[in-house]
């Protein structure tokens, strides 16, 4: 059934004040004009899980959103340090949870498929077990060494940014697909972006793709560029200029203000957010096709 | 014949890819360990098969990553799958030869910290924390690491330790039920380490020019020295050129120490 | 580094008698060409997994190859009883060891990871529990009910088959993907068997299609229509009219026998069956073509 | 107006699709109920979702489905996922509304045998097994099986649990964390049974025709009757048109009881 609303719809109807989010993607698919309406909105006392908190969750924590956040890396993805969260965190300012990435993955996996907790092999990298008394130990039932426990991460809400979903929420996404379909089966509430919305008939041309089902989905909106600086496979390219621009950005909390005045605050909404990059990084992040080889499902 | 020059991170590249072996399988980070995987493929090593935390298996990018979920990685490559297939079926699973690490401080028993200085509640420095490093440590048969030879960095004891090494030696590694052979090489631009059978790391090679002392006095513990310290190999201009002309013409990671 | 050898020798080298054996596929890709070849080496002893035993362990059954069956679901699909395996388990000729798909396939998720074991949340039917010892339950470390864990399933061998490989047994399979890829990966020794052998840059087209890495594959085998009276989505349809069949053949040792010495010892390969089904077959199990929408991974 | 004839199969069809809501999930098996799942949707239900155990979601098949992985329900279907993903993600999740079960046995509790007859380490007769259903029954919303009304396959209690409905009774359901109501609803040729509060079967409708006498003489414990037992509303002809000339055209699945 129809779920295609506005992102603004969809931000104020499914995200409220204290929700434990979880915007997923790991490097690819970053879910910024989502993090920019949360910020927009002025969603408070968040809890943000993420493996890599990345740039939208350095935003959100400059703009107030976040109580607390939980992840397994906590840098600038290839350029180095995550300020904001990282002097949060140094200032006791910003609560926080770690886990590994597996440990992190392990949480969200559990959660997908409606388990407690679920198993991973020891590490012998016992300091963050002791620091984080979530991550337990238990005898392994068949006579094996103790395996390590995490318990299962359910968010109250994923936002997952995808290529391409039919209007009923049904969605494909390709490229590195890191940790989306299993944030969006252990979420209450689905909150999808997609760089564009097509005929359910495309997305029936090739099931095995459909990663996420409409039947889990709470809202599908239709926003192009919505990664950008991250990127969409295929779509545009990851502005790793920025991610360094960033970095500089970020040394002030008035260079962090005045940026997000101008590119959050200032803007209505992701196509104005791109209209105003514009055409000189349009036209630096634009990408060349290369095609998959089609698949022949049968004519049954 | 001239001497090359080349840069203390050239240096440690090119001996990083000497370690690898034809048919690796290796779970590699962008920046240094990336390039060392693409001379060894160009080199010795063709058929070397390059993992990505982000889900990539066998990598062949054209242009050189700037992040570890850099496009050019999937583009191409033979297959790319979740986060959790990758940790569990491909790490976890021992279906990886060789874990490139990283990380702000390696100690002795060769174990790493990657996550803060100055105590875990209230840091001083809070540095990114393990992401898969922790499980790279612990599941991959063979892990290298590549690091300026800085006493800082090379403390006694780590605060933390985001990945295991061989712990407090011994048979602690063992003990604790990890697989693969642990932290086998540590490549630093005086020379190279490996552990002996406690688990303690040893000089074990000293780059062209370099001597015994340097690494001694750059080096937090007492620096035991393996009985035969080998010279590596001097760099040749073909792998000089591969790296400056193909793999990083503008240089990003081939300037300075890391 | 290329693996392309015949399925004679793949089952010659890496099949032993005695081994655990795990031919994957749910209902779709069986791999019967393999399991015909296996009948014709003559393997003994073998411990024969699947959720669904289906034809193919009916007939490896009656030619004497197991020793066991461990399995979820015995019988002929969308026909009735599976009346080989049933009446050797009947007859107390067979070992056995059953679950519930789910318990079978989390026991094949468990090694295909690496885990000792995993987790399934409790469904209250208790009476498989106490028949088979390998079911247990623990603790939730966290509190909540209790949960049932099942062992690792990590079989000495796994035979899949797929659409398409190149030579160094990367593979890419679609319509229902069952259990191929934790048997793949969970199995010590991996024999694939593929409808074609394409050149490694149709898989680079699409590596989100590849669910099977060469370097996990021990013999890649180019064996078209290997899953005939199974199917290979878009290559050609289940005949649904030898399933029909094999419930009668089935009846007696007699006709079994029969079908044995024409159609497996009777023939030399899978091509000389094929060639053997003859030309009417063929066609009736021909499918028209209806393709995938491609897709853009963007040229970076 | 004349009587529409039908078989015992075609009224259990029907009276199952109407059990079904509009948007339901539903997990369903090939034969009857994907024959009711698919009258339904062709009627009151067009939102259905159908889910089978072979991993697809949101199948339209062309053709009738011969078997639980026949092809046509792979074209064309909205998603096509691993049968881990499908237990784990859909059914242990939450995400199923209605499990249409099988089974040889039902008894007083709901609770269903499709294992053995005659003891399990030595069976008399070995039936298929669980299959799926031991966790569609303890985990989808609501559960519904059809069955022709025989006294053999309604025996006061299963001679083993395959798939668990409100298991003894009472809270024992709630007592071992299933979700879901469990077995809301059963179909035969005669009525319509329903659990009371502590989850005993009671006949709760019959169809034009039939009688209380006839359901409880068929049924194997103390068929206790619903305070109001309703009469069903009779097939109507668009109903056994669609399931006649649309959905099987040759009757595999609609002559005889099943």
């Amino acid at each position: 059934m129809p779920k295609l609303i506005t992102l603004k719809k969809a931000i104020s109807e499914f995200v409220n004040d204290g929700d434990a989010v979880y915007a997923a993607g790991f490097t690819h698919l970053i879910p910024f004009a989502a993090g920019h309406e949360i910020i927009r909105q002025g969603r408070k006392n968040l809890t943000l899980a993420r493996a890599t908190p990345d740039l939208i969750y350095d935003q959100m924590v400059a703009a107030g959103c976040a109580r607390k956040v939980i992840f397994s890396y906590m840098g600038n993805p290839g350029v180095g340090s995550l300020r904001i969260v990282r002097a949060a965190i140094e200032k006791g300012e910003l609560e926080w949870e770690e886990y590994s990435h597996f440990g992190m993955i392990t949480r969200l996996q559990a959660g997908a498929s409606g388990l407690p907790f679920l198993p991973m092999n020891q590490t012998g990298a016992t300091d963050l077990e002791k620091s984080n008394l979530q991550i337990k130990r238990i005898p392994d039932p068949y006579g094996g060494k103790d395996v390590i426990v995490v318990p299962a991460l359910n968010p109250d809400v994923a936002i997952v940014h995808v290529q391409r979903a039919d209007k009923n929420g049904n969605a494909q996404l390709w490229g590195i697909i890191g940790e989306q379909k299993e944030a969006a089966f252990a979420a209450r509430e689905v909150i999808l972006t997609a760089e564009e919305i097509v005929d359910e008939s495309v997305i029936r041309s090739d099931p095995n793709r459909t990663m996420i089902p409409g039947i889990v989905v709470s809202a599908v909106c239709h926003v192009p560029f919505a990664s950008h600086p991250s990127y969409s496979q295929g779509y545009y390219d990851r502005d790793n200029e920025f991610y360094l621009a960033w970095d500089k950005i970020s040394e002030s909390r008035e260079s962090v203000r005045k940026y997000l005045d101008e590119w959050v605050y200032g803007v209505k909404d992701r196509s104005a957010y791109w209209k105003k990059l514009g055409e000189k990084t349009h036209k630096r992040l634009k990408v060349k096709a290369r095609y998959s080889e089609r698949i022949n499902y049968g004519q049954y | 014949m001239p001497e090359l020059k080349y840069s203390s991170a050239e240096l440690m590249i090119v001996n990083a890819a000497r370690l690898l072996k034809d048919g690796d399988v290796v779970f590699v980070g962008v920046g240094q360990p990336n390039l060392a995987c693409n001379l060894a493929k160009r080199t010795h090593a063709p058929n070397l098969v390059m993992i990505y935390e982000a889900g990539v298996i066998g990598a062949e990018p054209e242009r050189l990553p700037l992040s570890i979920g850099d496009p050019t990685l999937v583009s191409g490559a033979l297959s790319v799958v979740s986060m959790y297939d990758i940790f569990a079926n491909y790490l976890q699973r021992g279906n990886v030869d060789v874990g490139f690490m990283g990380g702000a401080q390696i100690d002795r028993y060769g174990n790493i910290n990657a996550t803060v200085i100055g105590g875990y509640e209230h840091p001083k420095v809070r540095l990114p924390g393990s992401g898969g490093s922790q499980e790279i440590a612990a599941w991959a048969n063979r892990c290298y690491i590549m690091t300026p030879h800085q006493k800082r960095r090379f403390p006694e004891k780590v605060e933390f330790m985001t990945s295991a090494g061989f712990m407090g030696g011994g048979s602690d590694r063992e003990n604790a039920g990890l697989r693969g052979g642990g932290m086998v090489g540590v490549v630093t631009d005086i020379g190279m380490m490996a552990p002996d059978k406690t688990g303690e790391m040893l000089l074990t090679a000293l780059h062209p020019g370099k001597t015994v002392e340097e690494a001694k006095t750059n080096t937090g513990w007492d620096l035991k020295v393996a009985g035969q310290v080998k010279v590596t190999e001097p760099i040749t201009k073909k792998e000089l050129k591969i790296l400056q002309e193909e793999l990083d013409p503008t240089g990003i990671y081939l300037k300075g120490a890391a």
